[in-house]
């Protein structure tokens, strides 16, 4: 009955941390679109968080580059859990056009466990509530 | 008791990966410090490796808000190199798109500006009419952000007449809804209050510092590359350059505006002028050995590229330089003297696009006066350690 | 019986439970009406209407893992959220939702509660700063000194305009001064300045825009919350919540003529009223930006202190002229 | 000022300084100047003609030596100023003193090419990330990359 209770409240508050580790900008500026009237992520209980400790799930965009890595694992270590980690972006995924560069260590899940992964050069903000939205409801 | 606070890398107001140590005394900023390469990808080094074509693609994505001012400054050098003469229609929708494009980013700059200021809802209005402009940018090019419309030689896509209708009506709307937020940011006294006086940078700071676009502009730097050196199309149409003399973000704000104006007003004269014919011509493989510095205004200012070809198919050498470098040094020229309050706004006053000053370029600019014999990585550490677990002094007096 | 009827007092009318599903509602109400009036949706998914949405953010933080930072001071970074709780549930306690009979003075009214549910609701204030404190990160110290800072500009002029009525009503009693109100009620049209320079400064106190300085996202990250997680954030929220629902409950009775009429139409008007309390707090969150901390002081010290002054001597002429 | 009488004012003011002008294309300048004669030229550009404004400043590897291009610019024209540094003694003037705005494109070329800047005021190492092992310059020709292997979580390598 508890757990029962708390997965409902996991599902139904997502609070998201927006973690940038790169990215050109696209998928960032389509993560804060998916905030604003035309998409309005707020219907689904999910909110944007300032801090770490605050959120459920990060949202990942961008490749990771070599200054960044040791800061993403440290961002993630500060998520309370549960947490989960969507990698939006083609970016975060693989490396796209990046992959190869001296400065990239590739896609986001090369640093820590990526749960769900969006894909888009830039993926849409539909896409990446979907995204949120399926992942919890794999729970 | 003065302490130091880190912003970044990872902080709500950047949505992109910087650190500013700020020394802060109070509630105000004595010294400043910025550490990039967070974000650097290693972009100039990757091009040396592609084929021109590939390289459309790769610089558009140098960043997402300016992804077609990158390309077009790409696109138009090499065409220089390859000595094409692109059909008049390809350049006019190349251009329209690059007007349409800096009208995106200067609504969602305005957006930021709100949300910076907390002014959410202020934020939320210009980002829902923002769509507008994005859904016909996706109309034209088939994608909201990385249009991918450039190839070498003209344009990828051609405009139908019931596409150039529905651009018209979409140039309406905006046009309204800008005079509107023109009003809001102009007269709203707890948004006004917030942003006049704050980041002030004198016209004498703006020229040592080599300052850029609407940042420079609204010192009363009137210069636009649109104006000085009319590249492509620019010449066959009429606007005028959008400046402010108050010096501070407020004026940021209304150049901003102004030049959203006069972007529609740009839009409507390529529509009216737009010609038949083709749009592309075709592209060789291999460039001549040469080279050729491309200069583009882009939203955030002067872009520009220096490209060298060697005979091969692929550059010798690509060098970009976009605007939100050149506005660093000035940035932290505002920054200093500040409130803490005042942090976010005044950074993202020049439109911080940190992906497209970081493709290859590391600093750490000292600030003032401050010789510093620690290693970076020590005082990112300590930083870092700082920040998760700070032990605060508690005997502190706090001058408030 | 009598034992019988003050644990339900405490526990489930006017008490933590009522307070609990009420604030919930309030917020609820809060971010849909902030949301409405951004073009946006709100909350839809979670319970008809989203109703839940509150309930849900609550027991996922409770759910959630509690960090605790190896540099705060872990007694009181753990209690004080509790001890939070704990004072605005008893300022809830006192405001006149039953219909109280005015003759008998109880535990939950007596001459001079108005005083004790003022200085109640001071009291997060300073919890909030020793959250802050004690949390020993240099954002949340920033968003410690804030509230200490912000509470010199507004606490004055919120004192000193709920006082005016009271002054005019010659009684330090929440039940006397909403019945005096009910008994003339074009009396309250007096103090409509002394309401405005309140509502001002109950959005101060709440930490709303444009006062949300202490916990400016884009300046100091979480700010006074920063490193809290967990079942402490959901305490504090829950705090928050019904701060909002008690210090509205407050405005009403004092300026808007209280809760009349026995257990099921004073509780309507308990509704109502609140509601339109917090609608108004909610404009103003959605109508203005975040200002900056020697602003909030500049302006409450220059606008509303003076104003809140310029109300109690249009009160103490008035009782003049009355008696 | 057009290009060409720019072009002969510039010839006659500075003289044997300038090793060569070329003129490519409409307001496109090319100046080359040996390493010496840098700050002198830029100083009397900035006094002389009004070259305020350092758009960037370029490096490329030639092979044999690095080629510098200061790009100035002015609302009538563009100068691109080039020198060439060679590769056994990478040094050069900085600029700095006289643009105070150049000081990070001058990083940039230390931390990108290894190339010494003598004389500019904030002399520290200018590394890519902390960790960047010392003595690698990523836009040197000869730097080669080696990608490292990636490993596919949760999956067969």
């Amino acid at each position: 009955m508890l757990n029962k209770l708390a997965r409902w409240s996991r599902i139904k508050s997502p609070w998201i941390l927006h973690l940038n580790s790169g990215a050109c900008n696209a998928c960032d500026i389509e993560i804060v679109a998916a905030l604003t009237p035309r998409f309005d992520v707020e219907r689904f209980g999910i909110l944007l968080k300032a801090t770490p400790r605050h959120a459920d799930v990060i949202i990942a965009s961008g490749p990771v580059t070599r200054q960044m890595r040791d800061r993403i694992i440290r961002i993630y270590d500060q998520v309370p859990d549960p947490k989960f980690v969507i990698a939006v972006g083609a970016c975060a995924m693989s490396g796209c056009v990046y992959r190869g560069a001296y400065n990239i260590m590739g896609g986001i899940d090369q640093v820590i466990p990526v749960n769900m992964y969006v894909p888009g050069c830039p993926a849409r903000p539909d896409a990446i509530v979907d995204g949120v939205v399926k992942l919890l409801g794999k729970l | 008791m003065s302490f130091e606070i880190p912003i970044g890398p990872q902080h709500p107001a950047l949505k992109e990966p910087i650190s500013l140590r700020m020394t802060v005394e109070g509630e105000v900023i004595t010294d400043v410090d910025i550490r990039l390469g967070y974000n650097h990808r290693g972009m100039e080094k990757l091009a040396e490796e592609k084929s021109w074509l590939q390289n459309i693609y790769l610089v558009e994505r140098i960043c997402g808000i300016c992804s077609h001012s990158h390309a077009t400054c790409y696109v138009q050098g090499v065409e220089k190199l390859m000595e094409l003469a692109p059909p008049k229609r390809g350049m006019f929708i190349r251009y329209l798109v690059s007007e349409l494009e800096r009208v995106h980013s200067h609504l969602l700059w305005l957006g930021v500006a709100g949300h910076e200021a907390g002014f959410d809802s202020f934020f939320m209005y210009t980002w829902r009419d923002r769509e507008v402009v994005m859904d016909l940018l996706e109309m034209i090019s088939g994608n909201r952000v990385h249009y991918a419309i450039n190839t070498i030689g003209g344009v990828r896509r051609d405009l139908d007449a019931g596409q150039i209708a529905k651009i018209r009506e979409g140039l309406v709307v905006l046009r309204k809804r800008s005079e509107y937020y023109f009003h809001i940011g102009a007269n709203e006294p707890s948004f006004v209050g917030r942003i006049a006086g704050v980041g002030i940078l004198p016209l004498e700071k703006v020229i040592a510092l080599c300052a850029v676009g609407p940042t420079a502009r609204a010192s009363g730097w009137a210069r636009d590359v649109r104006k000085e050196d009319p590249y492509a199309v620019y010449d066959e149409v009429d606007f005028d350059v959008a400046t402010a003399d108050s010096c501070d973000v407020l004026g940021r704000v209304v150049v901003r505006v102004k030049e959203l104006l006069e972007s529609y007003k740009i839009c409507e004269q390529f529509l009216d002028k737009l010609p038949p014919g083709d749009i592309a011509v075709k592209a060789p493989r291999k460039a001549k050995p040469g080279e050729v510095v491309s200069r583009y205004e882009a939203p955030r200012g002067e872009n520009i590229h220096y490209i060298k070809a060697n005979g091969t198919d692929k550059p010798e050498r690509l060098k970009v330089r976009a605007p939100t470098l050149a506005n660093y040094p000035a940035t932290m020229e505002m920054l200093r003297k500040g409130f803490i309050a005042d942090i976010p706004l005044i950074f993202a006053a020049i439109d911080p696009c940190i992906c497209c000053a970081e493709r290859t370029v590391t600093l750490i600019a000292a600030g003032s006066g401050e010789e510093s014999v620690v290693r970076m990585s020590d005082l990112r550490r300590r930083a870092i350690a700082r920040h998760q677990n700070a032990p605060v002094k508690r005997n502190a007096v706090w001058p408030l | 019986m009598a034992a019988l009827r003050t644990l339900l007092y405490l526990v489930v009318y006017p008490g933590l439970l009522f307070l609990f599903v009420y604030s919930t509602f309030c917020e609820w109400f809060d971010r849909k009406v902030y949301a409405r009036l951004q073009n946006r949706m709100g909350p839809t998914h979670t319970g008809r209407f989203g109703l839940l949405q509150p309930i849900a953010d609550f027991v996922k933080l409770l759910a959630k893992e509690d960090i605790v930072p190896d540099a705060a001071d872990k007694r009181l970074f753990n209690v004080l959220p509790v001890v939070g709780l704990a004072v605005v549930a008893t300022a809830g306690l006192l405001l006149p939702v039953w219909n109280f009979d005015l003759a008998v003075p109880g535990f939950t009214s007596f001459s001079g509660d108005i005083i004790v549910v003022l200085y109640l609701l001071s009291l997060p204030t300073l919890i909030l700063f020793l959250a802050a404190w004690s949390s020993a990160n240099p954002f949340s110290t920033i968003g410690g000194a804030r509230v200490l800072t912000m509470l010199f500009g507004y606490e004055v002029p919120l004192f000193l305009a709920v006082l005016g009525p009271a002054i005019l009503a010659d009684s330090w009693r929440l039940a006397e001064i909403a019945a005096f109100y009910q008994a003339k009620p074009l009396l309250l049209l007096t103090n409509l300045l002394g309401f405005i320079v309140a509502v001002i400064a109950v959005q101060a106190k709440l930490e709303r825009t444009p006062f949300d300085i202490p916990h400016a996202e884009t300046e100091i990250v979480g700010g006074t919350f920063t490193e809290y997680s967990g079942k402490k954030l959901a305490l504090f929220r829950l705090t928050f919540d019904i701060e909002m629902v008690v210090s509205s409950g407050l405005l009403a009775v004092v300026f808007l003529g209280g809760f009349p009429g026995g257990a099921v139409i004073g509780f309507l008007h308990f509704v109502v009223k609140t509601l339109f309390v917090i609608f108004l707090l909610s404009l103003l969150r959605a109508l203005t930006s975040r200002i900056r901390i020697d602003q909030v002081v500049s302006f409450a010290w220059k606008f509303l202190a003076p104003l809140a002054v310029l109300q109690l001597l249009v009160t103490i002429l008035l009782k003049g002229l009355l008696s | 000022m057009t290009d060409a009488e720019l072009i002969e004012k510039l010839k006659v003011d500075l003289g044997d300084k300038v090793a060569e002008i070329a003129h490519p294309a409409p307001r496109r300048l090319f100046l080359k100047v040996a390493p010496r004669d840098l700050v002198a030229v830029t100083t009397s550009l900035r006094d002389a003609y009004g070259f305020v404004f350092l758009s960037t400043i370029s490096g490329v590897d030639n092979g044999e030596a690095f080629e510098i291009v200061y790009h100035f610019s002015t609302p009538e024209t563009d100068l691109n100023l080039r020198t060439e540094i060679p590769k056994a003694v990478p040094h050069v003037d900085s600029i700095t003193p006289v643009i105070p705005g150049a000081i990070l494109y001058e990083r940039e070329l230390q931390d990108m090419f290894g190339l010494v800047i003598d004389g500019i005021p904030d002399p520290r190492p200018l590394v890519l990330p902390d960790d960047w092992p010392a003595g690698n310059y990523p836009l040197r020709k000869d730097w080669k990359f080696e990608r490292p292997q990636e490993v596919i979580p949760g999956g067969k390598s």
